[in-house]
Order: structure tokens, then C-alpha cells, then sequence
């Protein structure tokens, strides 16, 4: 193509996107400096949800932060819940008992589909179609349901402990778990006859904010969105933390089956294959799950020992990594969470350069970033 | 209307003294009202069915709360748009933001003039129906771009520019689409479209399936005319998702209400258009209206013509409520690459088909097969 | 981009919105597929274990302040009083719900079972003072002078027993001759009025606390009526 | 590889400026380096074919009171092993070189450890305050820290 020099002199607009955007999955701010439609740049400014979690970790003892780590990623709640209790344990070299594992890994995985499951009804409503988000919300409904069952609240779990969990399973909430699993199993098909393969969806999100491979790693990137670029590294295979080394499932990886490998539509279908492989967890889990107690002993003005400790754990937006200090305290000395969603916007900036207004919604949904994980 | 006044005047003595232009003038405002008031319960009705079939298609209840089954939920909403504030940005260019509304409106609603609800039901019968249709719709694009251009809101004006690069890109193949239609009745009034497709043939004599290229172009037209309402596989300039609400994102209260309300009149106009085109209007199978008394037979093709044309309506929704939407580049791709040529092709065969048969459909050829 | 590309990308893309329609279409003709839950007329069936507001038996807590150190966020504030009788009598216990996470915490730890969550989830309020909840209705200044005068009498009581004991038999004669009973009654009230332990008292709202009305039956009635 | 085979090949490398290593209690084991040869060593150990940490997990700053550290958390795609860095800085203006240019992912963290801690990383391409507001006094996850009654005339 050539340049014209004798064109209309043009100016670049800048826009402000977000934080009140109703595409930004939260508190958002993006500066656009846009050509026309075409983004030049989008420099993504985040904060606006800063609660100080980490100073907050330093002021509570171990077992008051659990009820915190609810708000860290609210659409996952238990798997921050356990990522922050293994953190503790693996500090403290708690014995976990083996019935509260699986209770954890059921619930995580639980949260893992009702987390994707959100990702992908939010991800079509930013794409323009409305209704597949109002299915996914009604299928996450019986997971909340579960939980609720389990734990006593919907949203906020606040269910695993250092050394276990809360409380067992009440009496039929596995049996409740399976029929769900059995009434959801048939739901992903359909989600993609409406809308994955939707030509228009396809469109959208084929080759749009390519990341490839080493880039991806290079950047930091976890979970589906480390995945959707065809790296096969998942946390709960490699790292093989709690009881996953006893299950059977597959590393989903993106494949470039509609456009180029690391797309928007790679790292979207990652998530929907991923929701059928949390299925097959959960059924192994619960066919398996052993009888036992679901708590260790853990005294109550529990003190670990003095000892740095970085622990990462699969959570649907990616690893989260709680690095931890302890002074031998009640309180921790110094806590990082380090968290998918954080470091996804870090390779914003980079991989929307030369797009649409349309595809940063795109790319955004498809990083299925969460804003108070982004903040803490 | 002037013979009808003439009519009317001789039906009627007691008006025998008054001036023919006052008759005349009188009943194009009762004849306006009239479709005013029509198209606002349309639009009414309309905003309320569009939110129960979302209801239905998304697994939820919609609307139920205002009268019974939620029945009077459109008139709650109607006074809500009446009585809220009517904000104007401070930075807007106060003329054109108060003036954009009623273009958009003014385009929709004039459109209702040649609409054939019935055997003896059209305000005017225009001779350039369809053309005058087309015309006065695309004033709607000029409401759009001066509200998104008066609100000094880039947003907005991201809206209006897309609007107008939409809306200009569509007409082109909206109106490749219904020629189809216009050459089959050698007229461009509605009223004659519609009484060509009459016929002892039933459904069959519908332009639907005059011929296999009728047939496409009926699709054809289908699809641009949903990008000419801004619907949603093409509500791009709105795009609540990316433009937050597009060009009337600054618009609030009556203001915003007549955007509103030119949408669905949009609708409507797109719905009844492919009526009159291709559905055979308020023909009814088998059956001619025109035979029965003048008031049974328009209540009647009333009914069937506004049977048709809602259910096109329901179409609309629910395409809507199941795509998403096109980014800008895959629309104009649409318009000029798939679109275009396919509505020329389509037209190229439509004429050549007239040539070759003389005028004859498929089903009048095998009709002519038994005698 | 030759014909048959061309024409290939015009038949996936209806065929694929025709699919899409075919699901949506089910749903829309399907009644049974509603699952919206008709809030204020219906209401789900609340769980064994659902937390919801939290609910004190104030006859018998321990004033053990077990959940106003664990509480990580400070919603549960306490005074007591040490009775007659050696044990801690509550003056005040309030929570404040409108702070307070829901996180049980504080029910996992009460060591006599007395402080539990109900199933209630539903308040409203226009000022922030009538979300702090008040499960003794009593004035806290009376409670504590009530029990500082039980403390007293019983001192005296004890006193009186004492002297009695004395007179009685020659081995009284340990008891501490100097002071009256009315003086180490005196006394005694002296030290157990001084509140042994004050819970953090709800900062932001203490000034609206005091006009607020008590709404603890309430909140446990509407936790009856779930069913 | 493991912790204590890595620390004797950056010592090989480079000798004094690899201060020890910190196995006992901590997960993963830690290198302490100086903090001017940060860049080269994690260059070194990103690029060495034996180590290639091609991943930095996590990077964060510590207040140990009487010193800062940065911490970095590294992790190899490739040999899937772990290994973490850190390098002790003085209370007053602790700086040390960015590694942004070798591990892209630092960046975010690195303005966040800039943001909470003050730490300046030299030679980063965008160092500026990033969950705080760009006007805030203060560096917040420092133990000393003092919280302000006001900003902006809004009580905190």
C-alpha cells in the first residue's frame, strides 16, 4: 500500500475506556489513542479496585486472611480459598487428610467450570450476543448451589482452612454433584453449536492479538491463556500439587483450529475444553473420595515456622502465587499473590497495537481478566 | 385523497358546505393521527414483545410486574421516557443535539404513509412507493450522525460515523433486493406489488416463490435490512458493549425515547416492506378480499397483513437475540463483498428469468401445466 | 479468495446461524426452560450450614471474647462484667451486619455454641446505626450497676457469713479483723465495675448505635419464616 | 537442576557478586545476588541452555526492616525446575537495574514493587506508579509506613 503525503491532514483521538465501561470486566481504564477505528495504543491503567490485600495479610493472622482471599478473585473464590491454605501448609508442613483434598480439588473444580463458565457467557455478551452469557449464569447457578450446600454462601466461600476444610460434605451433596455434572455435560455441545463456531463469532476472534509461544512464556503468561498460545503447561500436571497426580485429564491447548495458534479463539475454546476436562476431575474425585476426617489439628494461635515459601497453583485465570515470609508470628511477615489476571494485562499493551475498538473487547474477554485479582 | 375527500363528501351532507381543501386537509391530519397513533402502540407493543421473546429465548420470565403478565410494562416505560430529566451536555452543540432526534424520528414515521395494511388501507398510494420508502428511511442516518456528532461525546461519535458508514454501505443492497419485486409488478406502489401476487395460486403466487432468484433475493434483503435497522448482528453504531451505547449515549429522557422509538419503527417498516414484497401483503391463500364488503375485507387483510409482518417482527428479534454482532470491517466486507454482488447477480437473473418466461413464476408454469 | 471459498463461507455462515437459531428457538417455544426464581413469592430452599445474619444466645455465651479476636474485620463488640458468682456477665453484645463478611469464623470458634448463623438474609435500612445489631436490650451502664450491686451484696452476704463464722467458733478469729463488710463490699464493686475486657466498638457508627432500635427477635423470626 | 548446582555455576560465573545461597526453610531455595549484577545474572540464566528460565514467575520487593530485597521467582519451560533470585538493597534509595528487557513480564511487577516499596528499577521502560494514584505519598507495603488521615481533602 502506499502513503499518501498530500492527504487530509488527520489527528490520532485519544479515549478514555473505562473504568465505568460496561466491557472492562470490572474497573478497567484503558487510554485509547485511536486512528479512526484502529487502535494505535491502549495503555491499560489499572488500580481502581486497590484494597491493599497484601498490607491487609500483614495485620491478620493466617486464619483470619482466608475470608480475604474471597475477594481476591470472587468468580473463583475457592480456588484462591485453597491456593492459600496450601501456601500455609506447605510453609507450616501441615498433613493435609486425603477426604479434605478431594473435597478441595471437587470444589476448585467446581469453581474452575462456574469461573469458565462466566468467562464465556461474558466473553459472547461483549461480542454482541446476549444470550449465551444468560445460559452460562443459569448453569453457574447450580454450581453456586453446591456451594452453598457445602459452605453456606454463594459467593464468598470461605470454605478450606490451614490443615482442611470447614466442614465435610453434607449427606447427598455428592450425589447432587454428579447429577449436576450429568445436566452440564450435554450443555458445552450446545454452547458451541450457539455461538463458538458461529461464523460470525469465529470471525471475531480468529486471528485477532496473535501471542505466540515464546512470547507468551516470555511474558509470563498461565493458565488458558499460556495454554491457548499451544504451550502445555498446566500446574495441576507439572506441579502436581493436593491429589491431582491421582486423576486423569488432559492439558488443553489451543490449536489454531480457526485461524492462527495463540488467537482470541484459542484461548476461548481452551476454556470451554477445559470445562469438560473439570468434569471428568470431578467425577474421578467423586467416585474415589476417601472417608476420614476433612481437619488436621491445627493449634489455634497457629505460629509456622520462620521460612520463605512461593506456592502456585492452577486458579481459572492462571497461576496464583502466594509468596509468603513468615517471622515465626501470627501473623505473616510479607505476602505477594501474584495472579494471572496482573500479569495478562502486562502484554496488553503489545498485543493490541494496530486493532479495532471492537477487538480490545475481544482481546480483554479473552484474557478473561478479573479486576479485583488485577488490584488486590 | 382528494377523491376519497370527494367521496366522503358526498356520502356525508352535512359536509357539503364546507370547502373541499379544509375536507381534504382534515382527513390527512385524522389519517395522520391515525398512523401516529398506530405506529406508537406498535412501537409500544413492540418493545414489550421484543423483551418477552429475549425472556423466552434466554431461559427467563421478562417482563411481568406492570399489569397483568406484565402486559402494560411498554405504557410504564412510555411514561418513564416522558417524565425523566432531559439532560443536555454542556459541551454539546445544543441545536443539532435537540434537532437529531426528530430526524431519526421523522424518517422512521413518515415511512408509514405507503404502507398497504390492507385491500383499501394506505394513507397514500404513492406511485414511487418503494422509492419514497427508501428515501425518507435514510433521514434516519442524518438524525444518527447529528447525534453523534452534537453530543461531543466520541463515543458517540464513533457511533454516528459507523451508523453512517453502515446505513449508506446497506441501502445499496436494500434496494438491489426488492427491484426484484418492482419489475415482477411493473410498478413501483406498494399496493401494486401487493396486488400482484395475488392469484389463485395461494402461497405460491407470493414473490417468495416466484422464482428461485426471488426467492434469494428475498434472504438477500432480509439480511441488509436488519443492517439498515441497526439489528443486531449489525448494531454497530449503538454496540452497547464496545460504544457503550453508540450515538445515543448522551440522549436521556423524550429525546432518547424517540431514538427508541424510530428503532422499532425501523422494524417495522423492514418487516412490512418484505411483506408487501415478497409475502404476498394481505393476500390471503385462495381467497380474494377485495370480493367482501369494503369494511369486512380491509379488517380483514388488516388482520392477515399484520399476522405477516409481526411475524417477520418475531424473526427479527430472535436473530437478534442470537448472533453477535460484526466488527466494522466484517460489515462493510459484508455489504460490498458479499451483498452487493449477490443482489446484482440476483437481479441480473430475475430480469433474465422475466425476459425468458414473460413475466411467468415457477408456480404459475406448473399451474399452467394442469390448466 | 476463489468462488468455491466464497461460496463455502456464505453456506457455513447460515448454516451456523441456523444451528444457533434451532437452540435459541427451544429455548424460546420451551416454558419449562425458565428458571427465573419469582423472588419475594418464591424463595429457594436455604441450606443446612447457609450463613446468613448472625444470631447470639446471649444465655449461653460466655463473654469468652473468642469472636471479637477472631473476627477479622472487627463487626462483633462486647462488654461484660465479672459477676458475683466469678463468671462474666454481658453488658453489651452488638454486631454490626452491615460490616461483618459473613465468614464464620466466628461461629467455628465460639467455644459454647451460642453464637450461630441463622438463615436470614434479607434488611433494609436508611441509616447505618440500624445495622448494628443489639442482643441485649438493656442499657450496658444499668447492666453494669446492676451486677456491681449483686457483687457488693454478695460481698456483703460472704462478709456477714464471715463474721457470723467468727463469733460462732474461737478458729473464725483468722478472718481479717479490720474493715467492715460494707468496706469490702465497697471494694469489691470498685474493682469488677472497672470493665475487665471492652470489645472494639464499631467506630463509624457508635454515634447512631445508641437511637438504634433492638432488632434481634426480628432478624431470628425471619429466619423461622424461610420455610 | 537443583538449588545448590545452580548457585555453584553463578559463582563459577560470576564470583563475588553471588552472595549465598539461602536453601534451608525456603521455597524455593534463593540466590542471593548484588544487586548491580542483577541484569547479567538473570541473563546468564535465562540464556544458559543448561538453566533457561525462560519464565519469571514472580517478582516481588520485601521490607526486612532493616533492608529491602527483591525477590524474583524463576521458573524453566523448558527443564520445568525452579530457582529464586534476590538481591538485598539499603533502605535509602534502593535501586538496582531493571530485568524487564530479559524477562518482558517483569514490568508490571516491577512498578508495583516500585509503587508499594519505592524501589527504582534503572533502565525500565515504564516505571511509574501503577495500582496507587500517580499523586500518593508514601509507599505503603513499607514497614514504617504511617497512613494518611487525608487525601485530597477525603478522610481515608
Amino acid at each position: 500500500m502506499t502513503t499518501r503525503t498530500d492527504a487530509l491532514p488527520t489527528q490520532e483521538m485519544t479515549i478514555n475506556m473505562g473504568p465505568q465501561h460496561p466491557s472492562t470486566h470490572g474497573v478497567l481504564r484503558v487510554i485509547l489513542t485511536t486512528d479512526g477505528e484502529v487502535v494505535t495504543r491502549a495503555v491499560p491503567d489499572v488500580g481502581y479496585l486497590h484494597r491493599g490485600l497484601e498490607k491487609i495479610g500483614e495485620r491478620v493472622t493466617y486464619a483470619q486472611f482466608m475470608p480475604f482471599t474471597d475477594r481476591l478473585d470472587y468468580l473463583a473464590a475457592m480456588n484462591c480459598n485453597c491456593a492459600w491454605a496450601w501456601a500455609v501448609e506447605k510453609l507450616a508442613k501441615i498433613e493435609v487428610p486425603e477426604r479434605a483434598e478431594y473435597l478441595r480439588v471437587i470444589v476448585c473444580e467446581l469453581n474452575r467450570i462456574s469461573s469458565h463458565l462466566i468467562a464465556f457467557g461474558s466473553y459472547t455478551a461483549d461480542m454482541g450476543a446476549f444470550t449465551p452469557f444468560l445460559y452460562g449464569i443459569r448453569e453457574r447457578e447450580h454450581v453456586n448451589d453446591l456451594f452453598e450446600m457445602i459452605c453456606g454462601n454463594r459467593l464468598t466461600y470461605n470454605y478450606a482452612r490451614v490443615g482442611g476444610v470447614s466442614g465435610d460434605a453434607p449427606p447427598g451433596f455428592l450425589e447432587k454433584t454428579k447429577e449436576f455434572l450429568d445436566y452440564f455435560e450435554p450443555k458445552i455441545d450446545e454452547y458451541n453449536n450457539l455461538i463458538s463456531y458461529n461464523k460470525i463469532f469465529v470471525h471475531r476472534l480468529a486471528n485477532v492479538a496473535v501471542i505466540p509461544a515464546e512470547e507468551a512464556v516470555a511474558y509470563g503468561l498461565t493458565g488458558p491463556n499460556l495454554r491457548g498460545s499451544g504451550v502445555p503447561f498446566d500446574l495441576r500436571k507439572d506441579e502436581a500439587y493436593s491429589v491431582y497426580p491421582k486423576f486423569d485429564f488432559k492439558v488443553c491447548v489451543g490449536t489454531g483450529e480457526r485461524g492462527t495458534l495463540g488467537d482470541c479463539f484459542d484461548r476461548y475454546m481452551v476454556r470451554i475444553n477445559e470445562m469438560r476436562e473439570s468434569i471428568k476431575i470431578v467425577r474421578q474425585a467423586v467416585a474415589q473420595i476417601p472417608d476420614g476426617p476433612v481437619l488436621a489439628k491445627v493449634p489455634r494461635l497457629f505460629k509456622p515456622p520462620v521460612g520463605e515459601v512461593y506456592f502456585r497453583s492452577e486458579c481459572p485465570r492462571g497461576e496464583t502465587g502466594i509468596y509468603l515470609i513468615s517471622d515465626g508470628s501470627v501473623n505473616p511477615f510479607r505476602l505477594k499473590i501474584r495472579t494471572g489476571s496482573f500479569v495478562a494485562m502486562n502484554i496488553f499493551e503489545k498485543v493490541t497495537k494496530g486493532l479495532m475498538i471492537a477487538d480490545i473487547v475481544a482481546v480483554i474477554g479473552s484474557f478473561d481478566i478479573i479486576l479485583p485479582e488485577i488490584d488486590r | 385523497m382528494e377523491a376519497l375527500a370527494i367521496s366522503l363528501v358526498n356520502a356525508v351532507p352535512l359536509l357539503a358546505g364546507v370547502p373541499l381543501w379544509a375536507v381534504t386537509l382534515l382527513l390527512m391530519v385524522v389519517v395522520a393521527a391515525v398512523i401516529l397513533v398506530f405506529a406508537l402502540t406498535f412501537e409500544g407493543v413492540g418493545s414489550l414483545v421484543l423483551r418477552k421473546v429475549a425472556g423466552d429465548i434466554q431461559a427467563r420470565i421478562g417482563p411481568n410486574r406492570v399489569g397483568p403478565n406484565g402486559m402494560l410494562q411498554f405504557l410504564a416505560d412510555g411514561v418513564k421516557l416522558v417524565l425523566k430529566e432531559d439532560l443536555i451536555p454542556a459541551n454539546a452543540d445544543r441545536l443539532l443535539f435537540k434537532l437529531a432526534p426528530y430526524f431519526a424520528f421523522v424518517g422512521s414515521f413518515a415511512a408509514f404513509v405507503v404502507v398497504p395494511f390492507g385491500v383499501g388501507l394506505i394513507a397514500a398510494d404513492l406511485n414511487i412507493g418503494i422509492y419514497y420508502v427508501m428515501a425518507v428511511t435514510s433521514l434516519v442516518v442524518i438524525g444518527v450522525l447529528l447525534a453523534g456528532w452534537s453530543s461531543n461525546n466520541k463515543w458517540a461519535l464513533l457511533g454516528g460515523m459507523r451508523a453512517a458508514a453502515q446505513i449508506v454501505s446497506y441501502e445499496i443492497p436494500v434496494g438491489m433486493a426488492l427491484i426484484p419485486a418492482v419489475l415482477i409488478a411493473g410498478s413501483l406502489s406498494l399496493q401494486d406489488i401487493v396486488r400482484s401476487q395475488s392469484g389463485l395460486l395461494g402461497i405460491f403466487g407470493w414473490n417468495l416463490f416466484h422464482n428461485p432468484f426471488t426467492f434469494f433475493s428475498f434472504f438477500l434483503y432480509f439480511t441488509a435490512a436488519q443492517a439498515e435497522t441497526n439489528q443486531t448482528p449489525f448494531d454497530l453504531p449503538e454496540a452497547e458493549s464496545e460504544l457503550v451505547s453508540g450515538y445515543n449515549v448522551e440522549y436521556s429522557g423524550i429525546r432518547f425515547g424517540l431514538f427508541f422509538l424510530s428503532e422499532f419503527g425501523d422494524m417495522f417498516i423492514v418487516a412490512t416492506l418484505s411483506t408487501a414484497c415478497f409475502l404476498g401483503g394481505w393476500n390471503v391463500p385462495f381467497f380474494n378480499a377485495g370480493t367482501l364488503p369494503w369494511i369486512w375485507g380491509n379488517l380483514f387483510s388488516l388482520g392477515v397483513f399484520l399476522a405477516k409482518a409481526f411475524t417477520m417482527v418475531l424473526i427479527m428479534m430472535w436473530v437478534r437475540w442470537t448472533l453477535p454482532r460484526l466488527r466494522v470491517d466484517q460489515l462493510m466486507r459484508m455489504a460490498w463483498k458479499y451483498l452487493v454482488p449477490l443482489t446484482f447477480v440476483n437481479l441480473l437473473g430475475v430480469s433474465l428469468w422475466l425476459l425468458v418466461f414473460k413475466g411467468k413464476g415457477i408456480p404459475a408454469m406448473i399451474a399452467s401445466l394442469f390448466g | 479468495m476463489g468462488l468455491k471459498a466464497y461460496m463455502n463461507d456464505i453456506v457455513e455462515a447460515v448454516v451456523t446461524t441456523a444451528k444457533g437459531m434451532r437452540i435459541t428457538a427451544r429455548y424460546g417455544v420451551d416454558p419449562r426452560e425458565e428458571v427465573t426464581l419469582q423472588y419475594p413469592e418464591e424463595r429457594w430452599e436455604i441450606p443446612e450450614g447457609y450463613r446468613g445474619f448472625l444470631h447470639n444466645d446471649i444465655k449461653t455465651c460466655t463473654a469468652c471474647t473468642m469472636c471479637v479476636k477472631t473476627c477479622p474485620v472487627d463487626c462483633i463488640s462486647l462488654e461484660s462484667v465479672r459477676g458475683a458468682d466469678k463468671r462474666m456477665v454481658l453488658a453489651s453484645y452488638d454486631i454490626n451486619i452491615g460490616r461483618c463478611m459473613y465468614c464464620g469464623l466466628c461461629v467455628e470458634v465460639c467455644p459454647p455454641k451460642s453464637l450461630k448463623h441463622t438463615s436470614g438474609y434479607e434488611m433494609a435500612s436508611v441509616t447505618r446505626g440500624e445495622l448494628i445489631l443489639h442482643f441485649i436490650a438493656e442499657d450496658a451502664a444499668e447492666i453494669k450497676a446492676r451486677v456491681a450491686r449483686q457483687v457488693a451484696e454478695a460481698a456483703a452476704k460472704a462478709a456477714e457469713v464471715a463474721k457470723a463464722g467468727a463469733q460462732a467458733g474461737p478458729e473464725a478469729a483468722e478472718v481479717p479483723p479490720s474493715g467492715t463488710a460494707e468496706a469490702a463490699g465497697a471494694q469489691a464493686s470498685a474493682k469488677t465495675a472497672e470493665v475487665p475486657f471492652s470489645g472494639t466498638k464499631p467506630s463509624d457508627v457508635s454515634s447512631e448505635s445508641a437511637k438504634a432500635p433492638v432488632v434481634e427477635p426480628k432478624a431470628a423470626k425471619e429466619g423461622e419464616n424461610k420455610e | 537442576m537443583e538449588a545448590q548446582a545452580i548457585f555453584d555455576m553463578l559463582k563459577g560465573k560470576f564470583g563475588d557478586a553471588v552472595v549465598e545461597l539461602q536453601g534451608e526453610g525456603f521455597s524455593p531455595a534463593f540466590v542471593v545476588v548484588a544487586p548491580a549484577e542483577m541484569n547479567a545474572v538473570a541473563r546468564f540464566l535465562r540464556d544458559d541452555a543448561a538453566l533457561s528460565f525462560d519464565s519469571l514467575m514472580c517478582l516481588s520487593g520485601v521490607d526486612y526492616k532493616e533492608k529491602f530485597a527483591v525477590a524474583y521467582h524463576l521458573h524453566s519451560m523448558k527443564h520445568r525446575h525452579a530457582i529464586g533470585l534476590k538481591t538485598m538493597l539499603p533502605r535509602e534509595n534502593p535501586s538496582l537495574p531493571t530485568v524487564d528487557d530479559v524477562w518482558p513480564a517483569a514490568n508490571f511487577h516491577e512498578r508495583e514493587a516500585f509503587d508499594l516499596f519505592g524501589i527504582a528499577f534503572v533502565g525500565s521502560k515504564d516505571l511509574r506508579r501503577i495500582l496507587l494514584p500517580e499523586d500518593w505519598e508514601g509507599h505503603p507495603l513499607r514497614k514504617d509506613y504511617k497512613y494518611p488521615d487525608f487525601y485530597h481533602g477525603i478522610k481515608v
